[in-house]
């Protein structure tokens, strides 16, 4: 039982949900929310989109039953965290890193480069975003961190520079982590990248959320949600 | 807590609750939730004789109340399982059930046979397996094919054998009798009933496989309706499961007459559940001044 | 509207859409919402040859999504029917169906002989009532039982039979076959999923009558399951039924096989469903540039 | 769908909701009412408690899982209301009445008791509730009506003064109305009574709520809820 501290629609079904936490997370986990009894009977898992002073939030789209659940919420209002899951994305101390979120997949991104800058202010970081359409996240993370390359309705992989020395980051369609992956693997670049898999328990009991790689089935929950980009067998 | 202790076959449990095969890892993931020592008992993900990766495909699927999977048994074979999970599952200071699976009649004596020189408290037996050699029927459909393949693990197996019956069963009071003339020690039921979901953009079922299994609230009404008419006939002790998702639901599959009840799906939606169940239930015993849960099997 | 219309056996229904028999009454409840005109059809409440008083104590129960009944088929009798409730169907300008059960095969014959001297569309056999000379099970529940009354009915019958087959049926396909075989013109399934409650504070079951019929929402993965095995397995036309509350939900059930589909308890949920899915259908079919309707049965 | 105006607590579980409606009711009528999907299933009758200037008003106590939903709702949330249901007080035009509340039966007495002064302002009525304890709803008989009797915690019947001229109408616990039903048989006086049954439909249409009477089975949504005490076999 957490307590809803705001949820704002930021721009069509596009939500931030602020919520009381005291607990500690890291970069790319996720928690499973869910704010009704049995309809639906699953949480949602969502990423952390920021965390501090005791908040977390999260950046959500309205797709069905739950997130439209979601967006309802009002100040005040009790919501259950189940969390924080997974193993979230490797906390890299010296690398320059290159980031790309294509969707919503730019939620996990924004604490992963807050988080990035913390651990090491000095570091090279690009951030490429590829959205439908302009909106204020993509204000914002302009506002927060240099380096911001945003492309809009395009195809966010035709933009990316591959750097030999980076290490890239990615969450988004399945078809972009694909590319990405290929392509990183073709240059010698490290690409992590965060997959989306339906979820029933997110703590690794259910095996709902398999994910073929090279070393046999994983856990899109427990062993992931990120995994190196070549191991993930695409399908 | 002693008024939950609860015996069963020949295993002493705590308390009756247990967490249900495939809902609960091999008993390690909700550990960040509380202690699985508090637990009457975990089972192990089914288990059969070689390892299987599982279904593609979509393997989970929401309906009202309910949840289709169609995990198509995801698990490491019995010999992985035996090094690499039972002795983390011996280490929870709970009763161990391992759950075993198979697609022919060798493969769960061979998995039975593998058991016998581990230390686990007992057997569940999954027969909701297609069977192979019988067009894919599953064995827990017809109570002959139960017969044969529950009277040839008894005769093998070290440990006490729970069946698990199959609400798919064409005649569930029937099958819940081959199987205890078979030898069969206890029953568990139920397992999952075979459901279908439809993508009407894609023109399609919803999961490669077909049809899944459905499990939650959704059907409780059926499972205890299943487990009391089990009880009325079999006089070998039954775990009743189905859709339990509070101390309450818990109360009436025991009063219809399980001695023990499995907690499923649940997990997934309240991970703490067990525990609440368990100390709903010992609190009704004290307010009602029962000195034992067992008091309450089958009263109804 | 000619997208939706329907050909059922040898009656044209202006849509697929039908209202379940014993969740509309005799067709005229719901007049208040909307003009029944609009309907494919109206199945009666179920008829039995001699007036039945229902079932003593609580009729109805929630369960997750769910609802269990034990109305106990309360109805006036197949005359009190025909004299009195018969004449108003007839006038709602929709295709009548008329719902008939029975205890004995005799009953069953008597009333549909009264049947063949009035005007209706078809007749929907209920098959799930308890069979007095066998003990009380169902002739739903074995394919021979069900084969007898279908076969002699068909004999007598002027009208076309739909039979109304029970998921609680051991075997649900040899079931449909076997109806089949003994002459049944078109199959609607399913009726209610036996269940039960338990009140646990007065350590009773809810209902007098021990079991109830489970209905809504909850049993629609079953129920689509069960549709699905049977039209792969028939060559007569099929109504579907089992929790649907939406046009995507009946839509399901055509793509699983259904010609036409039934609602049930949405309506008591939601009066105005069965309109909603007629108009939600017939956008469908628009949208997708589809002729008929009929073009989405059994895709799947 | 139908907008709320007020929803708010009387007294501990007691809550008096009030809903935009534009269409006409009667006195001891009642609306199935919905503010959840499916979640519980069913639509909860609740009687009229007040209608005027197209505001119609319910009392309820929140008893489980329906009216616990009930009793969240706030100004302005979506409501459905299905209804008006239900045969209704008989409008009596020239009788004096006497109306006895038990529990909850007190909601739908307030309606009538409005509804008898308005089409005859110069009849007599007497007005008795039997309540657990003392409540604002009390209060309000009493500022609006004259001859308001109070049993707070005791056995209302025990209180009855059976007019000969009068018609009672009456609703509350069973073993109240059975026992009234009773006395005014034996006094011939005629006794109306409303009765509580779990509904599914409301419409007459599932035969879940039928009532055993004199007259074969009636049923309660549909024939009654208001039925001659007489003809009430009760169990
Ligand atoms: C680890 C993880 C992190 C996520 N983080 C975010 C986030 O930060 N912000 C955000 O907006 N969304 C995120 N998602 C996706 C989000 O969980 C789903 O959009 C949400 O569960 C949909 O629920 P619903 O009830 O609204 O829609 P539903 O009615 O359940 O589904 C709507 C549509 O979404 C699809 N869908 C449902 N669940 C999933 C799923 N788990 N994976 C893929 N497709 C699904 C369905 O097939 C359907 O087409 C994340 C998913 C995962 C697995
Ligand atoms: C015609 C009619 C008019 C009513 N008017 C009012 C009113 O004005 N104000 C008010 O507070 N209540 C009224 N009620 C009762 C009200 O409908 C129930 O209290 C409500 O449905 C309970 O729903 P729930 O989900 O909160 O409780 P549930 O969880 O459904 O049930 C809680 C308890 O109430 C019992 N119960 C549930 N439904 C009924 C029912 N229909 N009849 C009898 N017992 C039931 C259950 O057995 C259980 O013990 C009326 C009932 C009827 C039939
Ligand atoms: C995701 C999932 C996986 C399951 N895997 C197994 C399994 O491996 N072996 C087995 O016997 N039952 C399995 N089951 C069935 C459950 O153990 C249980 O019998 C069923 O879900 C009904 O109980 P519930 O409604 O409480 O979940 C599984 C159920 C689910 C939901
Ligand atoms: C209250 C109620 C009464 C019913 N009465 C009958 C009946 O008389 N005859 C019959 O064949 N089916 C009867 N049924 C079964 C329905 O027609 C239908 O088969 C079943 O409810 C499943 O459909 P649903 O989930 O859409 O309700 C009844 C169902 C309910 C809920
Ligand atoms: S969601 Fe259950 S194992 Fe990942
Ligand atoms: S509630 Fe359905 S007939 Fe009365």
């Amino acid at each position: 039982m957490a307590i809803v501290v705001e949820n704002e629609c930021v721009q069509d079904n596009m939500y931030s949900l602020s919520v009381e936490y005291s607990g500690s997370c890291k970069m790319g986990q996720f928690f499973m929310l869910r704010c009704w009894d049995f309809d639906p009977l699953l949480s949602r898992p969502i990423s952390i989109y920021d965390f501090r002073d005791g908040i977390v939030k999260f950046l959500y789209q309205v797709m069905g039953k739950g997130t439209e659940k979601l967006s309802k919420l009002k100040a005040q209002d009790v919501i259950t965290l189940q969390g924080p899951y997974g193993n979230g994305f490797p906390y890299l101390d010296e690398e320059d890193i290159t980031l790309v979120g294509g969707g919503m997949g730019i939620a996990p991104l924004h604490y992963a480069a807050k988080e990035l800058y913390r651990i090491n202010p000095n570091r090279h970081i690009e951030i490429y975003l590829g959205v439908r359409e302009e909106n204020p996240i993509i204000k914002q993370f302009k506002d927060e961190f240099p380096n911001v390359k945003v492309n809009i309705g395009g195809i966010i992989t035709e933009d990316i520079e591959y750097k030999k020395d980076h290490v890239i980051l990615t969450c988004g369609p399945e078809i972009m982590m694909k590319i990405i992956s290929e392509e990183g693997k073709n240059q010698g670049i490290t690409v992590y990248t965060s997959v989306e898999k339906r979820m029933a328990c997110g703590v690794g009991a259910c095996l709902g959320c398999t994910c073929k790689t090279t070393k046999g089935n994983k856990r899109a929950c427990k062993d992931g949600p990120v995994f190196l980009g070549e191991e993930i067998l695409y399908e | 807590m002693s008024r939950l202790k609860t015996k069963f076959m020949n295993t002493v449990m705590k308390n009756p609750v247990v967490v249900a095969s495939g809902t609960y890892g091999y008993g390690e993931e909700y550990v960040g939730y509380y202690d699985p020592a508090l637990l009457g008992g975990v089972c192990s993900k089914g288990i059969t004789r070689y390892p299987k990766p599982g279904n593609d495909g979509i393997r989970l699927w929401e309906t009202p109340s309910g949840l289709l999977n169609s995990i198509g048994l995801e698990n490491p074979g019995i010999e992985v399982f035996i090094e690499k999970h039972l002795k983390k599952m011996n280490s929870l200071n709970t009763a161990v059930i391992v759950n075993i699976g198979g697609n022919t009649i060798d493969e769960y004596l061979e998995s039975v046979e593998l058991l016998n020189g581990c230390n686990i408290d007992f057997i569940e037996l999954n027969i909701s397996c297609p069977n192979v050699k019988v067009g894919g029927m599953a064995f827990g459909i017809k109570a002959e094919s139960a017969a044969e393949v529950v009277s040839k693990v008894r005769k093998i197996s070290k440990h006490k054998i729970m069946v698990k019956l199959s609400p798919n069963a064409e005649n569930i009071v029937e099958m819940a009798k081959a199987c205890e003339d078979s030898g069969a020690d206890g029953l568990s039921l139920v397992n999952t009933f075979q459901g279908m979901a439809i993508d009407i953009d894609k023109k399609k079922t919803v999961f490669d496989n077909l049809y899944a299994g459905l499990s939650g609230p959704a059907i409780k009404p059926i499972a205890l309706r299943m487990v009391h008419q089990v009880y009325k006939n079999v006089n070998i002790p039954i775990m009743g499961l189905g859709g339990i998702s509070t101390w309450q639901d818990a109360l009436e599959f025991i009063m219809a007459g399980a001695t023990a009840i499995q907690i499923g799906t649940t997990n997934f939606i309240n991970p703490m559940a067990p525990i609440e169940i368990i100390q709903g239930l010992e609190k009704y015993c004290e307010e009602n001044n029962v000195e034992s849960i067992g008091e309450f099997v089958g009263v109804v």
